[in-house]
């Protein structure tokens, strides 16, 4: 899916996965911090977005 | 730019406030709405409305009943707009939009002995003609009234049922529930064998019929071996409808747009349509 | 191939007359010496309709989830690509094994009718092609699967299938994005795609789901981008590359584009694997299975 | 006569979509169709084609088109804005065949009951610059749909001369109107009309319409269903298909209703909530497709829903031919 984003002209920082069990905490903030940094980096995105008047 | 609050779109919904909901059955409810002027507007038993909840979606159901200051609709939980308007409460607004469709032949009836059968749901309808009868009851002879459900949950408008339609003059009210259970002693079985068992006189009468597609099927085949004619049996048909207007396309049967030359058929007038309800 | 025609209603008379199969899937022609067209036999008297020419490009296993829930013995003409379509389907258990009777036909490569009826009809001034699209990176002209089979075994040519898919790739990601939207904004949603597809083989498709509605139908390039996100994902792992999909665009999306990319992945992935090439028990669409090591950069 | 010089169309057109939204048959990329003259870069005016792949209906009815925006917050919703397109619009070399299936969608949309208030917006104010067509396609066949292909009903009717640009008649008060904003280009000048080939198809439904009102149950249908493999292509790609859906599209409090275009061969087009589906399997959906054209369109409206342009046969990927399933429909014996 990643790959085939990527393919279509979306960032890959934009679509991430991870495995978390609901015992993570941590690293569940971790990947939430890391995610949303890493789309602070690449900015709003414009694509795929309905532009449906 | 059109009016918003006096348009004449036939396709753009007025907004309605719901005054009351009646939980009727376990998945049935009905629900009064009006306007701050009184009712949208008037409809003939039988007729719909487009009933739209934004932004979820549009439906089209029968008015139940046409009171003087409100609309009511009874709402059988099935699909996504009706799960959505069982979640709702009093002073919700909804979109309206109608009358649509051809409505009971209330005057060519006049006269004539009626014989109304009902299932599930489909008294709905059947009950803006039934009500409208009473409160023209001259106008019509002996009213029989032939009701069935799953269970006695599911019987929809009790209190008319059992305490209100049975006081009526000149009039007789049959329920069946499909399987015996604790505390219910009325009848047990399906509409259309109860129906043979009643067996009602054909003569000079006008048998109305909405339900199941399978109810309806045999409760068709039991009329004819009563020896109703075709013009004796008016039912009312559903299929999906999206406009209201007949211009949509989907809600066709042969050249017949349900929406605006039915719901109500005679049984004369369906077979010569094709068999595609 | 002028001999396959002769051979092909051999067969199915045979079939017919002995009782063996109940019905024939294959071609008849139209009304054109350019068309081709499916057809469906029940009377030995009439196998003479039969044809299997260079315009038999159809792919009639597109058809069998018509018959999924009879329990009639179907002979179904099929050529490679065709084949690869009803292991499919009997992996996907839409059709029982047992139920078909298949006469592989070793293609040479199809022309497309559809190019030439456009040509003919005035609409457009494309000149028809000597091969069809679909067939030019084939590489499996020869049925994998097969009761019989009709013709010269076929030399697949070479393996260029990704070549479109690599030039993408090397493009930004602002000029992937662009290209695609420009192709997808002329999509009129009229589901050909996925309906000439045999790998679209569900009961209810998502597309036809109101309860809830996961795909919006307005029709603009955002919405028929995703709509087509779904539909290639939904078939990632099983498409068999018949290129149907793309034959059946009326408005000539290149939709082998993005299919050709999800077989390159899940190949790269999962692989190596091809959908569609054997009914061993291994050879399960690897989206279809579960495995501790399956790889986490698919997702 | 009139004459618009060849190397006037394009001024010609500018000219008119300086007041008017005009609609041109145009080539862009692999597609044609009745397209919005911008005069931009890629399209090409597509006079030396028969027709074009997409049928005029979007000047009419858009694929999508909004239809009202509304707000809803908690309990309260109210419609906001009421989206009628209105304005000139100018269709300017549509054919008699594709002009014809405008004049069906007139009967469905404007006759019989209500009018529908977004279409006439769209057709009010429409004027129509048809063709006459000389040259029929090998899969024409409008003539035996009652087209009259030579003298379309039209504010104004052009002939297409070749090098020599364009015969210009004016039809009515509004193509007097259009002809005068040409005043300047326009020249007068003898001309010969081209001659008009015959067309090659031709097939005889007198009494179809009737046959086939016994004929729903008939096992025809499975025969002619059995190729059909269900998708849209035939109901987009025709200009006389008309069927819509109506749908909504929110994002958080605001939303619009918008309708779209939807076709009879799909399952969903007639799927019930509470899970009956009158048309269930391939063959009803397909049987309502051609009754709906060749049977009950006229008996509702007295008109053919099909015009015999040909595209449906063009465009099907399977082949399925109406040519052939009318031809197959005369033949089959019915049981009196």
């Amino acid at each position: 899916m990643k790959s085939f984003l990527q393919y279509l002209g979306i960032e890959p920082e934009r679509y991430q996965l991870a495995w978390i069990s609901g015992s993570e905490g941590q690293k569940f903030a971790d990947i939430m911090t890391h995610v949303v940094a890493e789309v602070k980096k690449v900015g709003p995105n414009r694509k795929l977005r309905e532009e449906h008047e | 730019m059109p009016d918003l609050d006096r348009h004449t779109n036939p396709l753009v919904p007025t907004m309605v406030k719901v005054v009351k909901i009646i939980e009727e059955t376990p998945d049935v409810k009905t629900f009064y709405v009006t306007t701050d002027e009184g009712i949208p507007f008037k409809v003939m038993p039988g007729q719909l409305a487009m009933v739209s909840q934004l932004p979820v979606g549009e439906g089209m159901f029968s008015v139940s009943w046409q009171a003087e200051d409100h609309l009511q609709f009874a709402i059988k939980r099935v699909g996504l707009l009706t799960e959505a308007l069982h979640e709702i409460e009093p002073g919700q607004t909804l979109g309206i939009r109608g009358p649509y469709g051809n409505g009971f032949p209330v005057d060519e009836c006049k006269g004539k002995d009626m014989l109304f059968i009902g299932g599930g749901i489909g008294l709905a309808p059947l009950r803006s003609f039934i009500k409208y009868c009473f409160a023209h009851r001259e106008d019509y002879g002996k009213i029989t009234i032939l009701y069935g459900a799953r269970s006695y949950a599911d019987l929809c408008f009790k209190k008319e049922l059992f305490e209100e339609w049975p006081q009526v003059p000149n009039c007789e009210v049959f329920v069946t529930i499909d399987n015996p259970e604790e505390g219910w002693d009325g009848h047990v079985g399906f509409v259309p064998a109860y129906l043979e068992e009643i067996n009602p006189s054909p003569q000079g009468t006008i048998a109305v019929t909405c339900g199941p597609p399978i109810m309806i099927k045999f409760v068709l085949q039991a009329l004819e071996k009563m020896g109703f004619t075709d013009d004796q049996v008016i039912t009312t048909l559903e299929m999906r409808m999206k406009c209201g207007i007949g211009k949509c396309g989907r809600c066709n049967i042969g050249s017949e747009f349900i929406c605006l030359d039915g719901p109500v058929f005679t049984l004369a007038q369906l077979k010569k349509l094709p068999p595609e309800w | 191939m002028s001999d396959y025609t002769a051979k092909a209603r051999e067969i199915a008379k045979k079939l017919l007359q002995d009782g063996t199969v109940a019905m024939v899937l294959g071609w008849e022609k139209g009304d054109e010496p350019f068309v081709s067209a499916p057809a469906v036999i029940r009377d030995a008297a009439d196998v003479d309709r039969l044809v299997v020419d260079e315009y038999c490009i159809h792919d009639l296993a597109t058809l069998l989830p018509d018959y999924r829930d009879r329990s009639e013995k179907i002979a179904i003409f099929a050529k490679g690509c065709d084949s690869r379509g009803i292991v499919r389907l009997i992996q996907d258990r839409v059709m029982p094994r047992d139920r078909l009777y298949i006469i592989g036909i070793n293609c040479p490569g199809m022309k497309d009718p559809n190019e030439f009826i456009r040509a003919a009809s005035g609409l457009s001034k494309a000149k028809p092609a000597d091969k069809a699209v679909k067939c030019l990176y084939c590489q499996y002209p020869n049925p994998v699967l097969y009761d019989e089979v009709i013709g010269e075994i076929q030399q697949p040519g070479e393996d260029k299938r990704f070549a479109e898919v690599d030039k993408i790739e090397s493009m930004s990601a602002d000029e992937r994005y662009e290209f695609f939207i420009k192709e997808f904004s002329r999509c009129i949603r009229c589901y050909a795609c996925r309906n000439a597809c045999v790998a679209c083989n569900c009961r209810t498709c998502i597309f036809d789901e109101t309860k809830p509605q996961w795909v919006g139908r307005s029709t603009d390039p955002v919405n028929n981008i995703l709509y087509q996100i779904v539909r290639s994902m939904h078939v990632a792992g099983r498409c068999v590359e018949c290129g149907e999909c793309e034959r059946a665009c009326p408005v000539g999306i290149p939709l082998m584009l993005f299919n050709r990319k999800l077989i390159k992945d899940v190949d790269k992935f999962f692989g190596p694997y091809q959908a569609g090439i054997s009914l061993e028990d291994d050879a399960v669409p690897p989206l279809s299975r579960y495995r501790v090591d399956d790889p986490d950069e698919f997702m | 006569m009139k004459v618009l010089p060849a190397d006037k169309i394009r001024e010609a057109l500018n000219i008119l979509a300086g007041e008017a939204e005009v609609y041109a048959p145009l080539v862009r990329g692999d597609v044609s169709g009745y397209i919005k003259w911008t005069d931009g870069p890629g399209d090409e005016l597509a006079l030396d084609i028969l027709n074009t792949y997409m049928p005029p209906k979007h000047i009419v009815m858009p694929q999508t088109e909004n239809m009202y925006k509304f707000i809803a917050t908690g309990k309260d919703a109210q419609v906001t804005e009421i989206v009628t397109a209105e304005g000139p619009r100018i269709i300017f070399g549509i054919r008699g065949c594709d002009l014809q299936a405008l004049h069906a969608l007139d009967l469905a949309f404007l006759t019989r009951g209500y009018e529908d208030e977004f279409y006439k917006a769209r057709r009010q104010d429409l004027a129509v610059i048809a063709r006459a067509c000389y040259q029929p396609g090998p899969a024409c066949f409008c003539e035996s749909m009652g087209v009259d292909r030579l003298n379309p009903e039209a504010d104004v009717v052009i002939h297409v001369l070749g090098e020599q640009g364009l015969a210009w008649e004016p039809k009515t008060p509004k193509g007097k109107d259009i002809t005068a904003k040409l005043q300047g280009i326009l020249v007068d000048k003898e001309v010969a009309l081209p001659q008009a080939a015959d067309m090659k198809v031709k097939v005889d439904i007198t009494g179809l319409s009737e046959k086939l009102a016994g004929m729903f149950e008939h096992p025809v249908w499975d025969e002619l269903s059995s190729r059909c493999m269900n998708c849209g292509v035939c109901t987009y790609v025709c200009p006389t298909c008309y069927c819509f859906d109506i749908q909504v599209h929110n994002r958080g409090e605001a939303g619009n209703r918008f309708r779209c275009w939807d076709s009879c061969m799909y399952k969903e087009y007639t799927q019930m909530a509470g899970g009956h589906n009158p048309r269930e399997f391939k063959k009803e959906r397909f049987r309502q497709r051609f009754l709906h054209k060749l049977q009950y369109f006229n008996e509702r409206y007295g008109a053919n829903l099909c015009i015999g342009c040909g595209r449906c046969i063009i465009m099907c990927p399977n082949e399925v031919n109406i040519l052939e399933i009318i031809n197959k429909l005369k033949e089959v014996q019915v049981d009196a």
